[in-house]
């Protein structure tokens, strides 16, 4: 079968099996089995058969060789290796770093070298030396048609490349061992539970049937949403599983929904989600109005002619020659004709200048849509910036921790929160180069803001959640810096060793009922699975690794970016300057805290004896998946494997240099090839590791050996402190600036809804009464005075008539008798008068 | 002074007995001779009927009210022939009452019976009449009865107009109480005759109140309990 | 003997029914007795009926084309059905009343008076 | 015959000629028969209680006490309670008699040779039948006495209710023969006994019976002798009666036995049609002139009167035989099985006779489809062949 089908089977299939198994327990979930159980193994085998198929795919696209570009063999790619060095010199000509070009170059040559066992075990193939100048090899197809409005189609639809099997690949293995896991960690809810946390209004607990089929329920929509929206082939379609996802997250979150923290963290997660969904929504009409196209690669339609789909029509193939000569370089970003027409639209409307070619060139030349085109990055970007928790917007997330922790493991860790980034990574070529800068800017603030928040944190979950959010910050400054690979890599490590370690802290929550740093200490003694899966997790994304020689998977991913971000300060040294130091900075800070967490929880001496006495080792079904867990931590960054997750994700890179910023003079996007050469990633290398050594020396120093006092220094800064533990007043910011005013403005229409129209309709209400009142008055005396009038009328009658009714037969008689002969006789008479 | 006409004079007798014993009903006093009188009315009004001509109506007439009604009627006297039952004295005032209107109908009804000169007096059957009606009689026996012609079924004409044989009147009741309605022949159209039900519904109404009448009777006249003599 | 030589016409007979329904009206409203009442309606329906006997026959009128035919008969013959009926039922009553009030006196059946 | 004499003498002279000779040949039936029913009776239940009956009187088999009997009530003093209703109590025994004897009226004794040939003979005779309760009740009533008047209720009660069943059963052969006219019905029964109308069908022969058993009831014969229980009320209706009136009530009994006997023969065993038709094969019939006509039908006569007398023996055998019924069995047996059966024996010969070719059903039909269906030019041809028919009849 060959993979142009068998792929989108698989993957289809893998993405509609949990559906069917959500629809199952939906109609079904009580009647599964006692509480509803066997709702649990539905949803574990469905999660589990669509791994299988996604690895399967996995291995089609591997073991094919399907990763294979059109010009992809090695001769090639070291000529063309060349042409973006010129490229590259062309680009900044202007600046006077000729030397260093050429040492890029040099660099070029040799990095090829000392690269080699990438190179090699790339199979030959240049991906990561140079910018691929093919299409990558991807299937996408229209599964369905929902509508078609004119030029657009509203289709269900693929897109399938490495990147796209990759996140299939991940998704469904670490669903399937969250679905285990939550077998132990949900298995109160088999039966009718007591909830402490809430207390009624009569002073009691809250008693409520356990929802154990629910929770599996949810999961699997989330699994069938999730997939969905990586598989979709156009953008609307990843708009529309988007908001499943969003709306899988707020049941989740609410899964406890009696708590009104719980019922809270769930709104506050949906409604901050609408306002990036919002701008989502505008970078959508953009699209729409300017492309009329939502797919991202180009379909064979039925007629059998190409429909260009964002990519080809933001990127063109072919190399254009302007009308001034300005030629246009093949896959360089280049503002839509479609963009261009309706920025000029007053012109063509008013002036009447019809859009000939070369007039729309010219115009172009004169950055008309090119705007457009930014409003469109950004509000695709504003959607990405909601869902993964980025900075203005990522107060969200560590509230959505009130959810189980499975949830928290997989959705709001490993993979919804991922997929802001997936999004951007996907969308990356049609990102202008200040659209990049901006989402840069974006994740280094969030990175280093949420770290240095995570310091103060003392509930576990919540420093993983201040630690999720500063790695998405990592992966969003990746791409925004040219990262594209280095965004993308550390997005699947991070899902791994991230989701391992929220499963600890879950074991560890499970095992004392609560979620307080403070409460526990020297748990390593009685759950060591717990504690050293844990460990690795926390090596894994503090980034241990020897130098030069081998790391944890959080070691390669995070160091891809530090060099991406070393190399883009080489070349603009201000805005470098900031970033790449708030990364390194962050990166310290991660080490700090997340050694921190680990020695408050599991080393020393236990704080909460109370607590300690009950803690026990969780079952197996818990940690058999945080073992499995760990060994990917651990490996998942290797990049000498034949199927390493760099050499998957340059398979799927699209070609074409990075954009350029037009707008902003000075500032230049190297290529990320680059950042894999020397000196920067050397650099990179022995930067992280000593700053994140410092980090791991404080935190010893602090948490470990006890040789400081946390408590000294926290009096010590205590303004830091307070900023710190308020999480930069960010809720009250947002409380200042939006929630009072609108309860204000709310309650102002209430007042004038309650005095003035309620007052009306008061008013209004009692003339009514009175009219009829009025009304009653008439209809009793007048009306009814009448009608008892005849009655009495009738009544004296009978009265009077009944004295006729003698009850005599024999009178009757006669009274007939004498009714007729008067007839008769009158009739006569009429008879007589008429004739 | 013609040939009597034995008709008319059967005719009178009749008619006096028939008047004569309806009057005595009025007058008696007593319920049982009051019965024997009615009895009595009743059969001659049925000796008026055989001279009609209706001789069915007359053995009907016969059956049902003197042979049926009326042993029901004297059933009912005897049940509740007590001495002081027997004979309820009537106030004169009622009886005064009573002749006064009595006057008043005979001045209504006599005279309206006189009015019309056409019905003084009947007239001499002719042969064609008698023809045409025997046509019928015989078309109906013949076809009813194994085409054979009853014996004596064709009256003769004789000088005084008295059919001796009483003309056969017993089928075409049937018949038309069947629906066929055999003594209009020609009269209605073709095109209305199989519509033409004759008095079939009102046939099959009058048995099933018979039904429903016999019923009634038997539940309303089961004894209950008796009240105490006042 | 002028009257018994000619032929008897219609309005004899009209004049005998006439008689009989007088008396029946009459001994209606004179008899206290129940059972008497209901040998004046016996006696009324046998003047009507006598009417119709009389319209029906075709002896009886000098335009004998406009008799009423086997209509009259058919007619009385429903009209001495019914009065069967009516007897049976009116007698049923009697007894009824007479089971109940021990009295057959039309006068004393006057609960239902004004 | 009146006809003929109307030719020699006034009409009317012949008209009331005619009538007082035909009264006084029916007269004979009550009187003659009473007589020699009594000493049928008596006879009769003397060999069925094993006895030898009246021997004294002389005559053979002491036929003179039929005479002696009539001299003995005729001579008899004519009493009459005190109290007793003394009109009533005159006329009721003659009501009786009238009644039984009036049914004789419409009953042929042969072929045409009838007093009043009714259209509506069966009818006729039933009602007339059915007056003759009156005078029992009006007995019953008069001489003020509790038996009398139990008796006479009881009367009144039974022969009302065996009316019902007693119609029924004449229906049948009313049905089946398409005439209720005695004459055209036996007329109908021509031939040999085959023809006879209790053999027609199942249910004509069961129909006999149970009209056997509703006429003795209606006649208040034994077992359904309620009116007059010598055990019980000392002798019923006439227990005060004696002489002459009650000499007219016994006429008035035999009369109407004879009188439903000669029903029975009439209706159910073809009147004066023997089992075998002599008549017709000695040729006297009409076709060979008046006077054989005439020989044949006196033949005829004796047939019948010979059935009649048979029937009636009948009734005096049964009532010797069968012990008499209380009042309540009297009542179920007419309201739980004669009429049911009645009604039942009705429907069968309905259905037979619709059913079988030449039933009168089928014959009607044709008749009235061509009344509905055909223009009136064809009923005013079938006018014509009638017309031409009576006109050739009336040639010969």
């Amino acid at each position: 079968m060959a993979p142009d089908a068998s792929l989108p089977l698989l993957l289809g299939l893998a993405w509609l099996l949990p559906l069917v198994s959500f629809t199952i327990i939906v109609l079904f979930g009580p009647k599964l089995g006692k509480a509803g159980i066997l709702a649990s193994y539905l949803a574990t085998g469905a999660i589990i058969c669509s791994f299988l198929l996604s690895i399967t795919a996995f291995g089609i696209w591997h073991f094919g060789g399907l990763g294979a570009r059109a010009d992809g063999d090695g001769a090639h790619s070291t000529t063309i290796a060349a042409t973006p060095g010129d490229m590259h010199a062309a680009e900044d000509a202007k600046q006077e770093a000729d030397a260093h070009s050429d040492g890029a170059h040099a660099d070029a040559a040799h990095g090829g070298e000392a690269h080699g066992a990438e190179g090699h075990a790339a199979g030959g193939h240049g991906a990561g030396h140079s910018v691929p100048t093919s299409v990558p090899n991807h299937y996408t197809k229209d599964w369905y048609s929902l509508a078609e409005f004119g030029p657009l189609k509203m289709s269900i639809s693929y897109y399938i490349d490495s990147l796209t099997v990759l996140m299939f690949s991940m998704v469904t293995l670490i669903a399937s061992l969250i679905h285990f896991y939550a077998f132990g960690y949900m298995h109160d809810e088999l039966h009718a539970i007591e909830d402490h946390e809430v207390v009624l209004s009569n002073g009691h607990h809250l008693h409520r049937p356990g929802r154990f089929y629910r929770f599996f329920q949810y999961l699997s929509l989330f699994c069938f949403s999730m997939l969905g929206l990586v598989i979709a082939g156009n953008i609307l379609m990843v708009f529309v599983f988007w908001e499943l996802v969003g709306i899988c997250s707020y049941f989740l979150i609410g899964f406890y929904i009696e708590r009104r923290s719980a019922s809270n963290a769930a709104n506050k997660a949906f409604i901050v989600n609408r306002v990036g969904d919002f701008g989502m929504i505008i970078g959508l009409m953009a699209l729409w109005g300017s492309l009329g196209t939502f797919a991202f690669g180009d379909i064979k339609n039925a007629e059998g002619k190409v429909e260009h789909g964002i990519f080809s029509t933001v990127r063109p193939a072919e190399q254009i020659a302007g009308p001034d000569g300005v030629t246009h370089e093949p896959f360089s970003l280049r503002v839509p004709d479609g963009m261009v027409k309706s920025a000029a639209m007053d012109k063509i409307t008013q002036e009447g200048i019809e859009s000939t070619p070369d007039q729309v060139e010219v115009w172009r030349q004169e950055k008309y849509g090119y705007w457009l085109l930014i409003i469109a990055g950004l509000g695709i970007f504003c959607g990405c910036v909601g869902k993964s928790a980025q900075f203005p917007l990522h107060v969200w997330l560590p509230d959505a921790m009130e959810g189980p922790t499975p949830v928290s493991a997989l959705v709001h860790s490993a993979t919804m929160v991922a997929a802001g980034v997936y999004l951007a990574g996907r969308f990356y070529p049609v990102f202008t180069g200040e659209v990049l800068l901006i989402i840069a800017y974006i994740g280094a603030i969030t990175l280093f803001m949420a770290a240095t928040i995570a310091i103060t944190a003392v509930d576990i979950k919540r420093v993983l959640a201040y630690s999720t959010v500063s790695q998405l910050g990592y992966m969003m400054l990746g791409i925004g810096l040219g990262g594209w690979a280095a965004g993308l890599f550390h997005l699947v490590t991070h899902a791994f060793f991230k989701s391992l370690l929220f499963m600890c802290s879950g074991s560890v929550i499970h095992a004392t009922h609560t979620n307080d740093m403070r409460r526990m200490g020297g748990l390593r003694h009685k759950m060591p699975w717990t504690a050293y899966t844990m460990l690795i997790g926390v090596l894994a994304i503090y980034g241990a690794a020897i130098p030069f020689v081998i790391g944890f998977s959080g070691h390669y991913s995070k160091d891809s970016i530090i060099a991406q971000s070393l190399s883009f300060w080489q070349l603009n040294p201000r805005h470098g300057a900031i970033l790449s130091g708030l990364a390194i900075a962050g990166s310290g800070i991660t080490a700090f805290y997340m050694f921190r967490m680990w020695f408050m929880t599991f080393a020393g001496k236990p704080r909460d004896h109370h607590v300690y006495e009950h803690v026990h080792e969780s079952p197996p079904v818990m940690y058999v998946p945080l073992v499995v867990l760990s060994v990917f931590a651990v490996t998942a960054g290797f990049p000498w494997l034949p199927f390493s997750v760099p050499k998957l994700l340059e398979q799927a890179r699209y070609p074409g240099a990075v954009a350029t910023a037009p707008l902003l003079d000075k500032v230049v996007f190297p290529e990320e090839y680059l950042s894999h050469l020397d000196p920067f990633h050397s650099q990179a290398e022995i930067m992280i590791t000593f700053v994140a050594l410092g980090g791991l020396a404080l935190a010893v120093a602090f948490y470990g050996l006890r040789l400081l006092n946390p408590d000294e220094a926290k009096s010590q800064f205590a303004p830091i402190y307070r900023v710190l533990w308020n999480k930069y007043y960010f809720d009250e910011l947002y409380a200042a600036i939006f929630i009072r005013p609108v309860m204000f403005f709310s309650k102002m229409i209430a007042n004038f809804d309650r005095w003035f129209i309620d007052g009306l309709i008061h008013r209004l209400a009692a003339g009514v009464k009175k009219l009829s009142l009025l009304d009653d008055a008439i209809d009793r005396y007048f009306i009814d005075g009448l009608v008892n009038l005849l009655a009495a009328w009738t009544w004296s009658l009978g009265n009077s008539l009944r004295s006729l009714e003698t009850g005599r037969l024999r009178q009757y008689v006669m009274f007939i008798v004498i009714g007729t002969v008067a007839l008769t006789l009158l009739v006569r008479w009429s008879v007589a008068a008429g004739g | 002074m013609g040939p009597i006409n034995w008709h008319t004079f059967f005719f009178y007798l009749y008619a006096l007995v028939a008047c004569g014993f309806a009057v005595a009903v009025v007058i008696s006093t007593s319920i049982v001779r009051m019965a024997l009188y009615l009895i009595v009315a009743l059969g001659a009004t049925a000796g008026l009927f055989f001279l009609a001509g209706a001789d069915f109506v007359g053995a009907m007439q016969l059956m049902i009210y003197v042979g049926g009604t009326l042993v029901l009627l004297i059933f009912g006297v005897m049940l509740t022939a007590q001495g002081p039952l027997v004979s309820l004295r009537t106030t004169g005032g009622d009886w005064i009452v009573a002749m006064l209107l009595a006057g008043c109908l005979a001045a209504l009804l006599i005279p309206a019976g006189l009015t019309v000169s056409s019905w003084h007096t009947g007239h001499p059957v002719t042969t064609a009449e008698k023809d045409a009606q025997d046509v019928q009689t015989v078309l109906v026996s013949t076809t009813i009865a194994h085409g054979v012609p009853t014996a004596g079924g064709l009256p003769d004409a004789d000088s005084n107009g008295i059919p001796d044989k009483q003309p056969i009147t017993a089928a075409p009741l049937g018949m038309g109480l069947l629906g066929a309605r055999v003594d209009k022949l020609g009269d209605v159209p073709e095109a209305l005759r199989p519509g033409m039900s004759g008095y079939l519904l009102p046939f099959e109404v009058i048995s099933v109140h018979l039904l429903v009448v016999l019923v009634g009777a038997a539940y309303l006249a089961r004894s209950k309990r008796r009240a105490p003599n006042r | 003997m002028q009257i018994l030589t000619q032929s008897v016409g219609v309005s004899h007979y009209l004049v005998v029914g006439a008689v009989l329904f007088i008396s029946g009206v009459v001994c209606m409203a004179v008899k206290r007795n129940a059972l008497g009442v209901l040998m004046g309606i016996e006696l009324v329906l046998n003047g009507a009926n006598v009417n119709f006997v009389a319209f029906g026959s075709k002896f009886l009128r000098s335009d004998s084309a406009y008799a009423l035919g086997l209509d009259g008969q058919l007619i009385s013959l429903f009209v001495i059905v019914l009065a069967a009926a009516e007897a049976a039922v009116a007698l049923a009553i009697t007894l009824n009343f007479y089971n109940n009030h021990s009295t057959v006196d039309v006068d004393r059946a006057d609960e239902l008076k004004g | 015959m009146a006809e003929a004499l109307a030719n020699y003498l006034w009409p009317w002279l012949a008209y009331l000629s005619v009538g007082l000779l035909q009264c006084v040949l029916l007269l004979l039936v009550p009187f003659v028969g009473a007589m020699f029913f009594v000493w049928v009776e008596r006879k009769v239940s003397a060999r069925i209680q094993d006895r030898l009956g009246p021997t004294r009187c002389g005559g053979k088999f002491g036929w003179l006490q039929l005479l002696a009997d009539g001299l003995k009530l005729i001579t008899k003093e004519d009493l009459r309670p005190g109290d007793a209703d003394a009109v009533l109590f005159r006329i009721a025994p003659y009501i009786s008699f009238c009644a039984s004897f009036a049914a004789l009226l419409a009953l042929p004794f042969s072929n045409g040779w009838v007093a009043q040939n009714l259209d509506v003979g069966v009818f006729f005779i039933l009602a007339v039948l059915g007056l003759e309760v009156f005078g029992v009740i009006l007995a019953g009533y008069a001489s003020a006495s509790k038996w009398s008047l139990f008796g006479a209720m009881r009367e009144a009660a039974q022969v009302v209710s065996y009316e019902v069943p007693l119609g029924m059963c004449v229906v049948v052969p009313v049905l089946i023969t398409g005439s209720m006219n005695l004459v055209t019905i036996g007329q109908m029964q021509a031939g040999f006994f085959t023809q006879w109308l209790v053999f027609h069908d199942p249910f004509t022969f069961i129909t006999f019976w149970v009209y056997f058993t509703c006429a003795t009831a209606s006649v208040n014969r034994a077992p359904f002798d309620l009116a007059e229980a010598e055990s019980e009320l000392v002798a019923g209706f006439h227990t005060e009666y004696s002489g002459f009136r009650w000499l007219a009530f016994f006429m008035a009994e035999y009369g109407s036995m004879f009188a439903v006997s000669g029903l029975a023969a009439i209706l159910f065993f073809g009147g004066w049609n023997g089992p075998i038709p002599i008549t017709s094969m000695l040729g006297l019939t009409p076709e060979n002139g008046p006077v054989l006509a005439w020989i044949g039908n006196l033949l005829g006569l004796f047939n019948f009167i010979f059935k009649c007398v048979l029937g009636v023996t009948f009734m005096v055998w049964v009532r010797w035989t069968l012990p008499r019924l209380r009042i309540d069995q009297v009542m179920q047996v007419c309201l739980k099985y004669c009429t049911p059966i009645a009604a039942v024996m009705f429907l069968g010969a309905t259905c037979w006779t619709y059913l079988l070719p030449g039933g009168v059903g089928l014959r009607a039909m044709p008749y009235a489809q061509r009344y509905v269906t055909s223009a009136p030019a064809d009923a005013a041809a079938e006018l014509d062949r009638i017309a031409t028919t009576r006109v050739a009849r009336g040639g010969e």
